[in-house]
């Protein structure tokens, strides 16, 4: 288990968080809220087709860079810090993931993998935001014979901005996923409380499809497992990222302003609590790291599974992966949430106002712990990985 | 004396005025305002305010009785939660400090909520340290000239009247140059900017005030004295706090509770036993709040009231923060963005996303928790205070 | 509701306040605790006979005080803040309300009542301290037909000081309540946590028992529901006491104690931690103050019950009694251990001593939090009593 | 370089080393110190230390190869955890502060085991206000008179030496009249009483110290240099916690899910979810600590170290707290309140009830979480130091 960031990684970074600093300033974000383009494709377009992130996870052969979850936590880590309204978590890892447990043999899931990957087009993955892995196989949309989809999936993230929806549903042969253009679906959007990472209603209504053909031993249902897993683990360096700005941004503001006649930031009590909170910060990258390198570890594990027949250490990955993820997600959340909230209370009025930034932050890290199962649901999952029943 | 708790009874006297005050102006009948004038007139609006002005100069702890033996009546009230401002914080200063001029002309129209008021203190550098304001007031002849910036100014876009702080004596420590003035919002150089929230509503108000001329018979105790004026201003918002007495489950928990009830596909263990914790803290804090109440109407307050506005604001954020965890996927959705200016706050109204952001505001308004943690300290627990270095500095040698 | 102190009760705490600070000072408590005779019996003498609490839930016409669960709880404030090493709880609360829970009609159940009330005799309830209202009746002593019993109960409070056993025990007709001398029951020590409230574990073995008959229309395990209702209710009062101890002696040493050129106490961080604290104080002493209030009025409504038959409001109270109660035992047990523990930490290294009194508060707090029922088994029951269904 | 990591493996020439360690004193036959002594001598005790002193000069993160292949040869240890004081803090102060002679004749000894170490440096009166020690050296030619009071003093009665701090000079500020020394722990004068615990234990002792000599020669670092060279020792002895691989569910939360699993019958929802947030908070600190190792093996050590005495303490006393709350009834019963002066410390063994009062002390010893809280903010987070009123004070005219 390696827990540090490589020089590969630091070097991602340095190189998001260029184009983050130029492109996604808080009053760009601010700007962009309440237009009709949430999203910001001009920022994406560099991101992910120029910088390649749009295909990080997907293998080199594939069109994409071969990157690994534990680059694709440290993106996160800045698009967090930065509440970038782009579609990575929908295209690059929800999606992504989801055809990587696909037959990627089939020309039509590589095909689409390549498309992704050179950011031609977006996706995201046509469940609710809230979804959590270890669910049942969603009953929301059904496929017919000829892969007309029908049904309702409510609050998707990404959607609005997607070119493509990978959608489970359940079809003649039972469930499957399926590769639908944005556009045969109708797309009504929601008010979201996160407004840097707007949701979207889909209703399909014999919408085509077509269906991808799972893994050779795998099923649509572990496709769908494997992309929620993928998603809830790295949201956690998302919560990370949005977690360590609440705090230097904090930090930076209570070491410049003054009331009775002091640094505010020289008040014990207050230091206190941030010395607290960036103990949580810390514990929560710490376990974000454990949790990418257990997945990364994972998706190599499988692959050797493939290739090697190593059976007994990919089934070990497995449930590491899922015991890692667990942790993670369930303590990042509420940390992110807690720095919110605190970096809100600190800045008092200020921030508390609309032009001051730091309600995005809020509002996507309450978003965030609900987001791929809260914080009760992926402690509840552990019981059974870690054998303390109820 | 058990006066203000259950099972009370109306003075005889007071049940005479109130039958006679219903006999002459039938609410049925007689428009809001001339009925609300005229109940004033009978001295049954605050009935510890002195004859003459609204009251009878008897306890507080009989209003009660009066206003329920009305409100049985169907008598009109005077909308207590658009005036909060008037009532709570201007009028008693207005009592206490106030020239009897100044009663005259100010009360009966605060009370009958003809004239709105609202509270110029707080500016974006003065928050927590209000002492520190820079808004200036400077003397020219019989008026004063004022300019500077004030910010949270709930009710200035519909408010006639501002109690406001200004500082007019830069040259003395800063809580010594500070005067109390009442200023009138219709006056030329007065500009009210919304101040939106995160919530997207404009609740609260910028006001920005550039030249702005009050007569020297609007300030409110003497010159210099202000910090001392707005003290007492302060302990009366604080006091207000927690004192309405809410029923078993009233508040923020019942939206909690009610989303509970009524969804059952919601519910796991987990969420189960923090809504639990969620609802003692909430009855506690409830009974904490009555005790205090029943503490005052036997005339002995004690200090718990210091620490409700900290439990309040703390028990609305927890729980709202936890029905948007409970609320899972629709959670995520919010009810509306666009930027409206409400009348009135409530906290625990619109939808759960609403109340979970409009809750941090209640940390922060009205003293912020931090500041409430000191006082408890200090005043309550007898600490000393942090070392001060700025107590006997002249204000224009502090340090910014 | 009255949540205020009447009086009445301020004469009775200044009393009890008097003696203890007479005779039960910590260094009086400490002195105590390591020899064969933990419990005061001086001290009992006083307070239990010549203040008469022994007897002050007992009616007058039964030869004790007449007084309610409201002056109970307020002695109980008093004996926590002393951690009183007196069989108070034992026999003047939990024997006493089961006693009252049968035919006090009956000469055994009134000359027991008045043997307790006037200090001639010492009791306990025979359940173990851990026991909570609601749960099943117990079934570790079986009675045969010519009243001897015969098993065991573990861990209870109060018993190496009393002179008489009021055991659950089952019957040939079904639960009953029994009085057993002491002696005819074997008593071993345990070694307790709370050194100051120290258990004993009984065995039984035939040991002669006299039935005592349940009230006109109640049971055996209505009178043990009433005592152990009761007994729960009241001992928030008493880690209210527990509470108040550690918060004014934890500020009362900050004010003194110098680090730092500074009085420690003025340390912000600490304030605002002292400051929580005093809030959470507070906010019990309400709780407490209105289950003692509701249990009172549950105990005259019963009371009406007998003489006005006013069956609809005699059910009201029982219910409001079981609301307050289990908010208040739910509420003030974690108080009293926080207000405990803030006080260890804030003492620093002293308060870690055998020689300094706040462990004895510490682990009287700790074991108060699982007597009587435990938090969560407080809250649980409150999901049915308020209709929030698991 | 990955040296200390997982997969790593030993360089050579140590292997050499130990290897012909091994092969020159068979562990199985040769007598314990004897060994000690050899390994000593090979360099293998610490390999960062210089040779000479018992190392190789080579990075530290070798140390765990060699340890592992000794262990595997089943050579016998020098017990770390009974000489802990030796080698975490008296040792690297020696190496960094100590004259040659100095070095040469304490280290080994002390590696071996053979002296126990033990730290006089708490006071009654000063614990987190270290720096405001009262006990005090005189000069007397070559020699040094020490009269005062220590407490909390670990391993005081086995001990052979002390590492003690004392006040040299009264005359200047606190930090600058402090001087370091190694105090003979057998020296007439030296008086140790154990302190009894709130376990019931007496695991820590007061030392007093009356007309105690001290030689000059034993003397580390410059007259009035002491309190720079105790920050360096407290710097040791915080690294040193955590320092130590956890394995999942390693530590308190070990006991707490054993009894968790062998015991259905305490089950409930509510603890359930706790249990379950215990346990990862337990897992999450394990990893926090992992990282920081990882961090100091790769030669850029983070933060962290700082926060991870903090987060110990406080998930010993939760889960502790937990545990006794899972017990229900057991929870009330305690194992034996006898007292005894144990050589080892052990915050996981013996009974629920010790696990918790023996936690309590843990955000006390080696430095408070409040103190810890702010060396994180000033340090980490570059927050402003609190207005100090005794840095710049005598002494001996501080106010007390």
């Amino acid at each position: 288990m390696n827990l540090l960031y490589s020089e590969v990684e630091d070097d991602l970074r340095a190189a998001v968080r260029d184009v983050l600093a130029d492109r996604c300033t808080p009053a760009d974000v601010l700007g962009r809220i309440e237009t009709d383009r949430p999203y910001d494709a001009g920022l994406w377009r560099v991101l992910g087709a120029d910088l390649g992130l749009a295909g990080l996870l997907v293998p080199e052969k594939l069109g994409g860079q071969g990157g690994t979850e534990r680059e694709a936590a440290v993106v996160l880590e800045e698009l967090g810090g930065a509440v970038a309204p782009v579609p990575f978590l929908g295209s690059a890892v929800l999606a992504v993931s989801a055809l990587l447990g696909c037959d990627t043999a089939d020309a039509g899931v590589a095909g689409l993998l390549g498309r992704l990957a050179s950011g031609e087009a977006t996706g995201t993955l046509a469940v609710p935001l809230s979804a959590a892995p270890g669910a049942a196989f969603p009953a929301a949309v059904r496929a017919d014979a000829a892969g007309r989809l029908t049904g309702t999936v409510s609050s998707v993230a990404d959607a609005r901005t997607a070119d493509v929806l990978v959608v489970p549903a359940l079809g003649p042969d039972g469930p499957g996923l399926y590769e639908v253009a944005a556009g045969a679906a109708r797309l009504t959007p929601v008010v979201s409380l996160d407004l840097t990472r707007p949701l979207a209603d889909l209703t399909l209504d014999g919408a085509p499809g077509r269906l991808l053909p799972p893994a050779a031993g795998g099923s649509a249902g572990a496709a769908l497992e494997r992309a929620l897993l993928r998603g809830a683990g790295l949201l956690a360096s998302e919560q990370v990222g949005v977690a360590q700005w609440c705090l230097d941004e904090t930090v930076r503001y209570l070491k410049e302003r003054r009331q009775f006649g002091r640094v505010v930031g020289s008040f014990q009590a207050l230091k206190h609590r941030l010395a607290d909170l960036w103990l949580e910060v810390v514990s929560a990258r710490a376990a974000a790291r454990a949790a990418a390198d257990a997945l990364a570890a994972e998706t190599s594990g499988a692959d050797a599974l493939v290739t090697e027949t190593a059976e007994a250490s990919g089934v070990t990955g497995a449930k590491e992966a899922r015991i890692a993820v667990a942790v993670a997600a369930s303590y990042a959340s509420p940390v992110a949430v807690h720095a919110a909230e605190e970096a809100l209370q600190l800045h008092g009025g200020i921030g508390m106002t609309w032009e001051h930034p730091v309600h995005l932050f809020l509002k996507r890290a309450k978003a965030d712990e609900i987001a791929l199962g809260t914080p009760g649901t992926h402690r509840a999952a552990l019981a059974g990985l870690v054998d303390l029943p109820a | 004396m058990a006066a203000g708790t259950e099972g009370d009874t109306i003075a005889p006297e007071l049940r005479r005025r109130v039958r006679a005050l219903l006999a002459a102006y039938d609410p049925a009948t007689i428009p809001l305002r001339e009925f609300l004038r005229a109940r004033f007139d009978a001295g049954l609006a605050w009935v510890h305010f002195p004859e003459g002005l609204g009251g009878l100069g008897v306890p507080r702890a009989l209003q009660a009785a009066v206003d329920a033996e009305l409100a049985a009546a169907k008598a009109p009230d005077n909308d207590p939660r658009r005036i909060g401002i008037g009532l709570g914080m201007a009028a008693p200063t207005i009592l206490r400090f106030g020239t009897e001029e100044q009663q005259q002309r100010f009360l009966r129209p605060l009370w009958t909520g003809e004239e709105v008021w609202c509270q110029l203190f707080s500016e974006p550098g003065a928050g927590s340290d209000l002492a520190g304001l820079r808004t200036r007031a400077v003397r020219d002849g019989d008026t004063w000239v004022v300019d500077g910036q004030k910010v949270w100014t709930s009710s200035a876009h519909t408010a006639r009247w501002a109690i406001l702080i200004a500082r007019t004596d830069p040259d003395v420590p800063k809580h010594r140059g500070i005067t109390y003035f009442v200023c009138d919002m219709t006056a030329p150089g007065v500009e009210v900017r919304p101040l939106r929230q995160a919530t997207g509503e404009a609740e609260f108000n910028e006001v920005f005030l550039t030249g702005v001329r009050i007569p020297d018979a609007h300030r409110l105790g003497e010159v210099g004295d202000g910090w001392r004026v707005a003290q007492a201003t302060l302990m009366n918002e604080r006091v207000a706090i927690g004192g309405t007495a809410l029923p078993r489950e009233g508040g923020m928990i019942e939206k909690a509770a009610a989303t509970w009830r009524s969804r059952p596909e919601l519910r796991t263990p987990e969420l189960h036993g923090r809504l639990l914790a969620l609802w003692v803290e909430a009855e506690v804090t409830r009974l904490t709040a009555e005790r205090a109440r029943q503490q005052l109407a036997a005339g002995a307050p004690g200090p718990e009231g210091s620490g409700l506005k900290l439990a309040f604001a703390r028990l609305n954020q927890r729980i709202s923060g936890f029905e948007l965890e409970l609320l899972g996927e629709d959670g995520l959705r919010y009810g509306d963005w666009t930027m409206v200016r409400p009348e009135l706050v409530d906290f625990y109204g619109r939808d759960a996303g609403y109340r979970y952001l409009r809750a941090k505001g209640n940390s922060i308004e009205g003293g912020t928790s931090e500041i409430l943690r000191n006082i408890v300290a200090e005043r309550v627990l007898g600490l000393p205070a942090e070392p001060r270095t700025d107590k006997d500095v002249a204000w224009k040698d502090l340090p910014r």
